[in-house]
Protein backbone atom coordinates (compact mmCIF):
# COMPACT_ATOMS: atom_id res chain seq x y z
CA UNK A 1 0.00 0.00 0.00
CA UNK A 2 1.35 3.30 -0.69
CA UNK A 3 -0.21 6.42 0.32
CA UNK A 4 0.88 10.02 0.06
CA UNK A 5 0.19 13.65 -0.50
CA UNK A 6 3.00 15.29 -2.63
CA UNK A 7 4.40 18.81 -4.70
CA UNK A 8 5.44 17.01 -7.45
CA UNK A 9 3.77 16.22 -10.55
CA UNK A 10 1.87 12.53 -10.23
CA UNK A 11 3.53 9.77 -12.68
CA UNK A 12 0.46 7.88 -13.74
CA UNK A 13 2.52 5.11 -14.59
CA UNK A 14 4.31 4.80 -11.65
CA UNK A 15 1.37 4.34 -9.38
CA UNK A 16 0.43 1.45 -11.72
CA UNK A 17 3.47 -0.11 -11.16
CA UNK A 18 3.29 0.31 -7.48
CA UNK A 19 0.50 -2.02 -6.98
CA UNK A 20 0.67 -5.14 -9.84
CA UNK A 21 2.15 -8.27 -8.82
CA UNK A 22 1.99 -11.47 -10.96
CA UNK A 23 -0.88 -12.90 -9.19
CA UNK A 24 -3.29 -9.82 -10.71
CA UNK A 25 -5.41 -9.97 -13.59
CA UNK A 26 -6.84 -6.49 -13.36
CA UNK A 27 -5.26 -3.08 -12.83
CA UNK A 28 -8.17 -0.07 -12.71
CA UNK A 29 -6.31 3.37 -12.50
CA UNK A 30 -8.36 6.82 -11.85
CA UNK A 31 -6.81 9.64 -12.66
CA UNK A 32 -8.40 13.15 -11.48
CA UNK A 33 -7.48 16.16 -13.95
CA UNK A 34 -7.45 19.36 -13.56
CA UNK A 35 -10.57 20.85 -16.30
CA UNK A 36 -10.45 23.88 -18.34
CA UNK A 37 -13.92 24.70 -16.96
CA UNK A 38 -16.42 24.04 -13.97
CA UNK A 39 -19.79 25.30 -13.67
CA UNK A 40 -19.74 26.42 -17.17
CA UNK A 41 -16.96 29.04 -16.16
CA UNK A 42 -12.84 28.88 -17.88
CA UNK A 43 -10.34 27.72 -15.27
CA UNK A 44 -6.82 28.33 -15.75
CA UNK A 45 -5.55 26.27 -13.39
CA UNK A 46 -6.39 25.05 -9.57
CA UNK A 47 -4.56 25.11 -6.34
CA UNK A 48 -4.91 22.47 -3.53
CA UNK A 49 -4.14 22.73 -0.22
CA UNK A 50 -3.87 19.72 2.24
CA UNK A 51 -3.66 19.08 6.15
CA UNK A 52 -0.96 17.10 5.19
CA UNK A 53 -0.10 15.02 8.19
CA UNK A 54 -3.72 14.05 8.69
CA UNK A 55 -4.72 13.73 4.88
CA UNK A 56 -1.69 11.34 4.41
CA UNK A 57 -3.38 9.19 7.61
CA UNK A 58 -6.67 9.68 6.08
CA UNK A 59 -5.87 8.28 2.93
CA UNK A 60 -3.93 5.60 4.69
CA UNK A 61 -7.51 4.39 6.89
CA UNK A 62 -9.20 4.52 3.62
CA UNK A 63 -7.49 2.09 1.82
CA UNK A 64 -6.80 -0.70 4.28
CA UNK A 65 -10.79 -0.51 4.63
CA UNK A 66 -10.59 -1.04 0.80
CA UNK A 67 -8.56 -3.94 1.21
CA UNK A 68 -9.96 -5.53 3.64
CA UNK A 69 -13.50 -5.30 2.10
CA UNK A 70 -12.76 -5.96 -1.65
CA UNK A 71 -10.80 -9.29 -3.25
CA UNK A 72 -7.56 -6.72 -4.07
CA UNK A 73 -3.92 -6.89 -3.99
CA UNK A 74 -2.66 -3.68 -3.16
CA UNK A 75 -3.95 0.08 -3.78
CA UNK A 76 -1.71 3.37 -4.36
CA UNK A 77 -3.08 6.89 -3.80
CA UNK A 78 -1.34 10.03 -4.46
CA UNK A 79 -2.58 13.53 -4.21
CA UNK A 80 -0.84 16.40 -5.69
CA UNK A 81 -0.82 20.00 -3.90
CA UNK A 82 0.46 23.41 -4.98
CA UNK A 83 -0.37 25.02 -8.14
CA UNK A 84 -1.90 22.71 -10.86
CA UNK A 85 -2.06 23.80 -14.90
CA UNK A 86 -5.46 22.62 -16.89
CA UNK A 87 -4.04 18.42 -17.99
CA UNK A 88 -2.13 17.94 -15.13
CA UNK A 89 -3.11 14.65 -12.21
CA UNK A 90 -4.52 16.06 -9.04
CA UNK A 91 -4.71 12.68 -7.93
CA UNK A 92 -3.98 8.83 -9.22
CA UNK A 93 -5.52 5.70 -7.69
CA UNK A 94 -4.48 2.39 -8.35
CA UNK A 95 -5.94 -0.74 -7.40
CA UNK A 96 -4.54 -4.32 -8.61
CA UNK A 97 -6.69 -7.95 -8.92
CA UNK A 98 -6.60 -10.85 -9.58
CA UNK A 99 -10.16 -10.10 -10.91
CA UNK A 100 -11.17 -6.88 -12.56
CA UNK A 101 -15.06 -6.31 -10.66
CA UNK A 102 -13.24 -5.97 -6.98
CA UNK A 103 -10.80 -3.77 -8.50
CA UNK A 104 -13.40 -1.49 -10.05
CA UNK A 105 -15.33 -1.21 -6.74
CA UNK A 106 -12.63 -0.37 -4.79
CA UNK A 107 -11.32 2.47 -6.92
CA UNK A 108 -14.22 3.74 -7.10
CA UNK A 109 -14.59 3.46 -3.02
CA UNK A 110 -11.39 5.42 -2.31
CA UNK A 111 -12.19 7.92 -4.91
CA UNK A 112 -15.68 8.42 -3.26
CA UNK A 113 -14.35 8.35 0.02
CA UNK A 114 -11.14 10.22 -0.60
CA UNK A 115 -13.70 13.30 -1.95
CA UNK A 116 -15.84 13.12 1.10
CA UNK A 117 -12.85 12.72 4.29
CA UNK A 118 -9.79 13.84 3.22
CA UNK A 119 -8.41 17.02 4.41
CA UNK A 120 -7.96 18.64 0.82
CA UNK A 121 -8.79 21.86 -0.63
CA UNK A 122 -9.33 23.51 -3.77
CA UNK A 123 -9.12 27.02 -4.95
CA UNK A 124 -10.15 27.52 -8.16
CA UNK A 125 -8.10 30.22 -10.65
CA UNK A 126 -10.33 31.47 -13.41
CA UNK A 127 -9.42 32.85 -16.70
CA UNK A 128 -11.26 36.16 -15.91
CA UNK A 129 -8.04 36.78 -13.09
CA UNK A 130 -10.56 35.69 -9.71
CA UNK A 131 -9.84 33.36 -7.29
CA UNK A 132 -12.19 31.16 -5.00
CA UNK A 133 -12.09 28.54 -2.50
CA UNK A 134 -14.37 25.48 -4.39
CA UNK A 135 -17.41 24.23 -2.09
CA UNK A 136 -16.54 21.18 -0.34
CA UNK A 137 -18.39 18.47 1.71
CA UNK A 138 -19.18 19.34 5.13
CA UNK A 139 -17.24 16.40 7.13
CA UNK A 140 -19.95 14.09 9.64
CA UNK A 141 -17.69 13.41 12.59
CA UNK A 142 -18.28 10.03 14.23
CA UNK A 143 -21.52 9.89 16.07
CA UNK A 144 -19.45 9.08 19.47
CA UNK A 145 -15.54 9.99 20.11
CA UNK B 1 -4.50 24.84 32.19
CA UNK B 2 -3.49 23.51 28.98
CA UNK B 3 -2.26 24.66 25.51
CA UNK B 4 -3.46 23.17 22.12
CA UNK B 5 -2.55 24.11 18.83
CA UNK B 6 -5.44 25.49 16.32
CA UNK B 7 -4.63 25.09 12.80
CA UNK B 8 -6.31 26.64 10.29
CA UNK B 9 -6.41 25.90 6.42
CA UNK B 10 -7.77 27.53 3.25
CA UNK B 11 -10.55 29.88 3.85
CA UNK B 12 -10.86 29.43 7.62
CA UNK B 13 -7.00 30.55 7.07
CA UNK B 14 -7.99 33.54 5.17
CA UNK B 15 -10.69 34.63 7.61
CA UNK B 16 -8.38 34.54 10.73
CA UNK B 17 -5.35 35.70 9.24
CA UNK B 18 -3.57 33.09 10.48
CA UNK B 19 -2.60 29.34 10.18
CA UNK B 20 -1.63 28.20 13.28
CA UNK B 21 -3.21 30.01 17.12
CA UNK B 22 -1.71 28.70 20.02
CA UNK B 23 -4.73 28.83 22.92
CA UNK B 24 -4.84 27.73 26.30
CA UNK B 25 -8.03 26.88 28.22
CA UNK B 26 -8.41 25.24 31.93
CA UNK B 27 -7.78 21.69 31.88
CA UNK B 28 -10.85 19.25 31.90
CA UNK B 29 -12.14 21.46 28.76
CA UNK B 30 -13.77 20.17 25.89
CA UNK B 31 -13.75 21.01 21.92
CA UNK B 32 -17.04 22.78 22.13
CA UNK B 33 -14.57 25.54 24.75
CA UNK B 34 -12.04 25.51 22.37
CA UNK B 35 -14.41 26.58 19.45
CA UNK B 36 -16.42 29.56 21.34
CA UNK B 37 -12.78 30.97 22.14
CA UNK B 38 -11.74 30.84 18.57
CA UNK B 39 -15.07 32.28 18.14
CA UNK B 40 -13.83 35.46 19.84
CA UNK B 41 -10.67 35.69 17.72
CA UNK B 42 -10.37 39.24 15.59
CA UNK B 43 -12.26 38.05 12.31
CA UNK B 44 -14.15 34.74 13.57
CA UNK B 45 -17.27 36.57 12.90
CA UNK B 46 -17.02 35.58 9.33
CA UNK B 47 -16.93 31.74 10.21
CA UNK B 48 -19.54 29.55 9.38
CA UNK B 49 -22.21 28.55 12.23
CA UNK B 50 -20.92 25.08 12.61
CA UNK B 51 -17.21 24.12 12.61
CA UNK B 52 -16.14 20.56 12.09
CA UNK B 53 -12.67 20.37 13.94
CA UNK B 54 -9.99 17.25 13.85
CA UNK B 55 -8.11 16.24 17.03
CA UNK B 56 -4.39 15.17 17.00
CA UNK B 57 -5.83 14.09 13.16
CA UNK B 58 -9.00 12.61 14.17
CA UNK B 59 -12.14 13.87 13.80
CA UNK B 60 -13.78 14.23 16.66
CA UNK B 61 -17.29 15.58 18.60
CA UNK B 62 -18.08 19.13 20.42
CA UNK B 63 -17.74 17.15 23.74
CA UNK B 64 -14.01 15.51 23.24
CA UNK B 65 -12.14 16.07 26.23
CA UNK B 66 -9.01 18.03 25.45
CA UNK B 67 -5.62 17.45 26.70
CA UNK B 68 -2.33 19.13 27.10
CA UNK B 69 -0.78 19.64 23.71
CA UNK B 70 -3.18 18.49 21.66
CA UNK B 71 -3.31 19.10 17.98
CA UNK B 72 -6.34 20.74 16.44
CA UNK B 73 -7.21 21.44 13.37
CA UNK B 74 -10.60 23.71 12.08
CA UNK B 75 -11.44 21.84 8.58
CA UNK B 76 -13.50 23.74 5.98
CA UNK B 77 -15.99 21.65 3.57
CA UNK B 78 -13.51 19.24 1.76
CA UNK B 79 -12.79 19.33 -1.79
CA UNK B 80 -9.62 16.95 -2.69
CA UNK B 81 -9.80 14.34 -6.14
CA UNK C 1 -11.91 7.02 -30.40
CA UNK C 2 -9.27 4.34 -31.26
CA UNK C 3 -9.23 0.76 -31.35
CA UNK C 4 -6.75 -1.61 -32.32
CA UNK C 5 -5.68 -5.19 -31.97
CA UNK C 6 -1.76 -5.17 -31.89
CA UNK C 7 1.16 -7.99 -32.01
CA UNK C 8 3.10 -5.35 -30.22
CA UNK C 9 3.24 -4.67 -26.63
CA UNK C 10 1.05 -2.24 -25.06
CA UNK C 11 2.10 1.21 -23.52
CA UNK C 12 -0.76 2.04 -21.21
CA UNK C 13 0.42 5.85 -20.79
CA UNK C 14 0.28 6.32 -24.49
CA UNK C 15 -3.23 4.68 -24.60
CA UNK C 16 -4.49 7.27 -21.65
CA UNK C 17 -2.70 10.50 -22.99
CA UNK C 18 -4.98 9.62 -26.68
CA UNK C 19 -8.34 10.55 -24.75
CA UNK C 20 -7.24 13.36 -22.49
CA UNK C 21 -8.65 16.71 -23.36
CA UNK C 22 -8.73 19.82 -21.50
CA UNK C 23 -12.24 19.79 -20.72
CA UNK C 24 -11.88 16.43 -18.75
CA UNK C 25 -11.47 15.74 -15.26
CA UNK C 26 -11.40 12.41 -15.10
CA UNK C 27 -9.43 9.02 -17.38
CA UNK C 28 -10.25 5.35 -16.23
CA UNK C 29 -7.54 3.49 -17.49
CA UNK C 30 -8.83 -0.71 -17.12
CA UNK C 31 -5.38 -2.82 -17.95
CA UNK C 32 -6.02 -6.69 -18.23
CA UNK C 33 -2.45 -8.09 -17.63
CA UNK C 34 -1.27 -11.79 -17.53
CA UNK C 35 -1.77 -13.65 -14.18
CA UNK C 36 0.36 -16.69 -13.06
CA UNK C 37 -2.37 -18.54 -12.25
CA UNK C 38 -5.89 -19.60 -13.69
CA UNK C 39 -8.54 -21.87 -11.03
CA UNK C 40 -5.79 -22.46 -9.03
CA UNK C 41 -3.50 -23.76 -11.90
CA UNK C 42 0.08 -22.34 -12.55
CA UNK C 43 0.11 -20.42 -15.66
CA UNK C 44 3.67 -19.73 -17.47
CA UNK C 45 2.10 -17.36 -20.15
CA UNK C 46 -0.80 -16.31 -22.76
CA UNK C 47 -1.56 -17.02 -26.46
CA UNK C 48 -3.91 -14.45 -28.11
CA UNK C 49 -5.40 -15.19 -31.41
CA UNK C 50 -7.88 -12.53 -33.16
CA UNK C 51 -10.09 -12.49 -35.85
CA UNK C 52 -8.37 -9.76 -36.57
CA UNK C 53 -10.65 -7.65 -38.95
CA UNK C 54 -13.51 -8.46 -37.31
CA UNK C 55 -12.26 -7.55 -33.78
CA UNK C 56 -11.14 -4.55 -34.63
CA UNK C 57 -14.77 -3.48 -36.03
CA UNK C 58 -16.70 -4.73 -33.03
CA UNK C 59 -14.33 -2.54 -30.85
CA UNK C 60 -14.99 0.01 -32.79
CA UNK C 61 -18.91 -0.53 -32.44
CA UNK C 62 -18.90 -1.37 -29.02
CA UNK C 63 -17.08 1.77 -28.33
CA UNK C 64 -19.49 3.73 -30.58
CA UNK C 65 -22.22 2.57 -28.32
CA UNK C 66 -20.47 3.64 -25.16
CA UNK C 67 -19.69 7.13 -26.38
CA UNK C 68 -23.26 7.81 -27.55
CA UNK C 69 -24.61 6.11 -24.27
CA UNK C 70 -22.57 7.74 -21.50
CA UNK C 71 -21.09 11.79 -21.05
CA UNK C 72 -17.90 10.30 -22.00
CA UNK C 73 -15.46 12.64 -24.42
CA UNK C 74 -13.19 9.75 -25.42
CA UNK C 75 -12.30 5.83 -25.80
CA UNK C 76 -9.21 4.15 -26.62
CA UNK C 77 -8.86 -0.09 -26.46
CA UNK C 78 -5.72 -1.62 -27.33
CA UNK C 79 -6.30 -5.32 -27.53
CA UNK C 80 -2.90 -7.67 -27.75
CA UNK C 81 -2.05 -10.83 -29.80
CA UNK C 82 0.50 -13.42 -29.90
CA UNK C 83 2.26 -14.47 -26.56
CA UNK C 84 2.61 -12.93 -23.82
CA UNK C 85 4.54 -12.92 -20.87
CA UNK C 86 3.04 -12.84 -16.59
CA UNK C 87 2.49 -9.22 -16.20
CA UNK C 88 2.22 -8.20 -19.55
CA UNK C 89 -0.75 -6.67 -20.44
CA UNK C 90 -3.60 -7.80 -22.74
CA UNK C 91 -5.88 -5.31 -23.04
CA UNK C 92 -5.84 -1.39 -22.01
CA UNK C 93 -9.34 0.62 -22.04
CA UNK C 94 -8.89 4.22 -21.50
CA UNK C 95 -11.92 6.49 -21.08
CA UNK C 96 -11.92 10.30 -20.36
CA UNK C 97 -14.64 12.11 -19.01
CA UNK C 98 -15.93 15.41 -17.93
CA UNK C 99 -16.63 13.66 -14.60
CA UNK C 100 -15.72 10.36 -12.89
CA UNK C 101 -19.24 8.59 -12.74
CA UNK C 102 -19.29 8.35 -16.56
CA UNK C 103 -15.77 7.18 -17.09
CA UNK C 104 -16.21 4.53 -14.72
CA UNK C 105 -19.45 2.96 -16.13
CA UNK C 106 -18.30 3.22 -19.59
CA UNK C 107 -15.11 1.59 -18.73
CA UNK C 108 -17.10 -1.44 -17.15
CA UNK C 109 -19.50 -1.29 -20.05
CA UNK C 110 -16.54 -1.99 -22.88
CA UNK C 111 -14.38 -4.64 -21.45
CA UNK C 112 -17.67 -6.03 -20.45
CA UNK C 113 -18.94 -5.98 -23.77
CA UNK C 114 -15.28 -6.98 -25.32
CA UNK C 115 -15.44 -10.02 -23.36
CA UNK C 116 -18.47 -11.36 -24.39
CA UNK C 117 -18.33 -9.97 -27.83
CA UNK C 118 -15.13 -9.05 -29.56
CA UNK C 119 -13.60 -13.09 -31.71
CA UNK C 120 -10.36 -13.17 -29.68
CA UNK C 121 -9.29 -16.41 -28.00
CA UNK C 122 -6.78 -17.11 -25.47
CA UNK C 123 -4.79 -20.39 -24.97
CA UNK C 124 -2.87 -21.15 -21.59
CA UNK C 125 0.86 -22.43 -21.46
CA UNK C 126 0.70 -23.84 -17.78
CA UNK C 127 4.05 -24.23 -15.90
CA UNK C 128 3.33 -28.21 -16.15
CA UNK C 129 4.39 -27.70 -19.69
CA UNK C 130 0.79 -28.43 -21.15
CA UNK C 131 -1.34 -25.78 -23.22
CA UNK C 132 -5.19 -25.39 -23.31
CA UNK C 133 -7.66 -23.06 -25.34
CA UNK C 134 -9.32 -21.03 -22.72
CA UNK C 135 -13.45 -22.00 -22.15
CA UNK C 136 -14.99 -18.97 -23.76
CA UNK C 137 -17.91 -17.37 -23.90
CA UNK C 138 -20.55 -18.59 -26.28
CA UNK C 139 -21.51 -15.74 -28.69
CA UNK C 140 -25.41 -15.30 -29.07
CA UNK C 141 -26.08 -14.04 -32.26
CA UNK C 142 -28.36 -11.45 -33.26
CA UNK C 143 -32.25 -12.45 -33.24
CA UNK C 144 -33.02 -11.52 -36.63
CA UNK C 145 -30.73 -10.90 -39.39
CA UNK D 1 -22.94 -21.79 -58.01
CA UNK D 2 -21.72 -19.38 -55.15
CA UNK D 3 -18.33 -19.70 -53.41
CA UNK D 4 -17.62 -18.38 -50.01
CA UNK D 5 -14.41 -18.21 -48.03
CA UNK D 6 -14.51 -20.34 -44.92
CA UNK D 7 -12.33 -19.27 -41.88
CA UNK D 8 -11.72 -21.12 -38.91
CA UNK D 9 -9.84 -20.19 -35.31
CA UNK D 10 -8.60 -21.47 -32.04
CA UNK D 11 -9.60 -25.01 -31.53
CA UNK D 12 -11.66 -25.01 -34.51
CA UNK D 13 -8.73 -24.41 -36.76
CA UNK D 14 -6.85 -27.23 -35.04
CA UNK D 15 -10.10 -29.63 -35.03
CA UNK D 16 -10.30 -29.12 -39.39
CA UNK D 17 -6.05 -29.16 -39.45
CA UNK D 18 -6.32 -25.51 -41.41
CA UNK D 19 -7.68 -21.91 -41.27
CA UNK D 20 -9.38 -21.39 -44.46
CA UNK D 21 -11.62 -23.46 -47.02
CA UNK D 22 -13.28 -22.09 -49.87
CA UNK D 23 -16.84 -23.70 -50.41
CA UNK D 24 -19.24 -24.00 -53.08
CA UNK D 25 -22.90 -24.12 -52.83
CA UNK D 26 -25.90 -23.51 -55.16
CA UNK D 27 -27.00 -19.98 -55.38
CA UNK D 28 -29.34 -18.84 -52.51
CA UNK D 29 -27.94 -21.17 -49.70
CA UNK D 30 -28.45 -19.93 -46.31
CA UNK D 31 -25.81 -20.45 -43.83
CA UNK D 32 -27.35 -23.48 -42.39
CA UNK D 33 -26.52 -25.22 -45.94
CA UNK D 34 -23.04 -24.11 -45.39
CA UNK D 35 -22.21 -25.07 -41.62
CA UNK D 36 -23.89 -28.97 -42.92
CA UNK D 37 -20.88 -28.53 -45.41
CA UNK D 38 -18.60 -27.55 -43.37
CA UNK D 39 -19.82 -30.41 -41.01
CA UNK D 40 -18.72 -33.10 -43.87
CA UNK D 41 -15.19 -31.96 -43.86
CA UNK D 42 -12.41 -34.49 -42.42
CA UNK D 43 -12.42 -34.50 -38.39
CA UNK D 44 -15.63 -31.71 -38.50
CA UNK D 45 -17.68 -34.45 -35.93
CA UNK D 46 -15.17 -33.38 -33.59
CA UNK D 47 -16.50 -29.84 -33.82
CA UNK D 48 -19.70 -28.46 -30.98
CA UNK D 49 -23.11 -29.56 -31.70
CA UNK D 50 -23.40 -25.67 -31.87
CA UNK D 51 -21.47 -23.30 -34.36
CA UNK D 52 -21.33 -19.75 -34.29
CA UNK D 53 -20.75 -18.16 -37.58
CA UNK D 54 -19.97 -14.28 -38.79
CA UNK D 55 -20.60 -13.40 -42.30
CA UNK D 56 -18.90 -10.31 -43.79
CA UNK D 57 -17.54 -9.59 -39.93
CA UNK D 58 -20.95 -9.81 -38.21
CA UNK D 59 -22.39 -12.49 -36.51
CA UNK D 60 -25.39 -13.92 -38.87
CA UNK D 61 -28.20 -16.53 -38.11
CA UNK D 62 -28.57 -19.69 -40.04
CA UNK D 63 -31.02 -18.33 -42.25
CA UNK D 64 -28.58 -15.88 -43.11
CA UNK D 65 -28.57 -15.94 -47.81
CA UNK D 66 -25.24 -16.20 -48.53
CA UNK D 67 -23.90 -14.41 -51.49
CA UNK D 68 -20.82 -14.86 -53.70
CA UNK D 69 -17.73 -13.47 -51.96
CA UNK D 70 -19.12 -13.61 -48.93
CA UNK D 71 -16.37 -14.64 -45.91
CA UNK D 72 -18.32 -16.80 -43.38
CA UNK D 73 -16.03 -17.07 -39.70
CA UNK D 74 -16.55 -19.71 -37.22
CA UNK D 75 -16.14 -18.15 -34.12
CA UNK D 76 -15.71 -20.41 -30.88
CA UNK D 77 -16.41 -19.18 -27.97
CA UNK D 78 -14.52 -15.88 -27.47
CA UNK D 79 -11.61 -15.35 -24.82
CA UNK D 80 -10.60 -11.89 -24.59
CA UNK D 81 -9.69 -9.43 -22.28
Amino acid sequence: MYCVITAEPIDALEIMRRVRSDADGAVVLFAGVVRDHDAGRPVAGLRYEAYGAMAARKLTDICQSALSQFEVSDIAVAHRVGDLAVGEISVAIAVAAPHRDAAYQASREVIERLKREVPIWKRERYVDGEEAWLEGTVIHPPESS
Amino acid sequence: MLRVKCLFFAAYREILGTEELELRLPRGSRLAELVELVRSQPGAEALPASLVAAVNYEYALADTVLADGDEVAFIPPVAGG
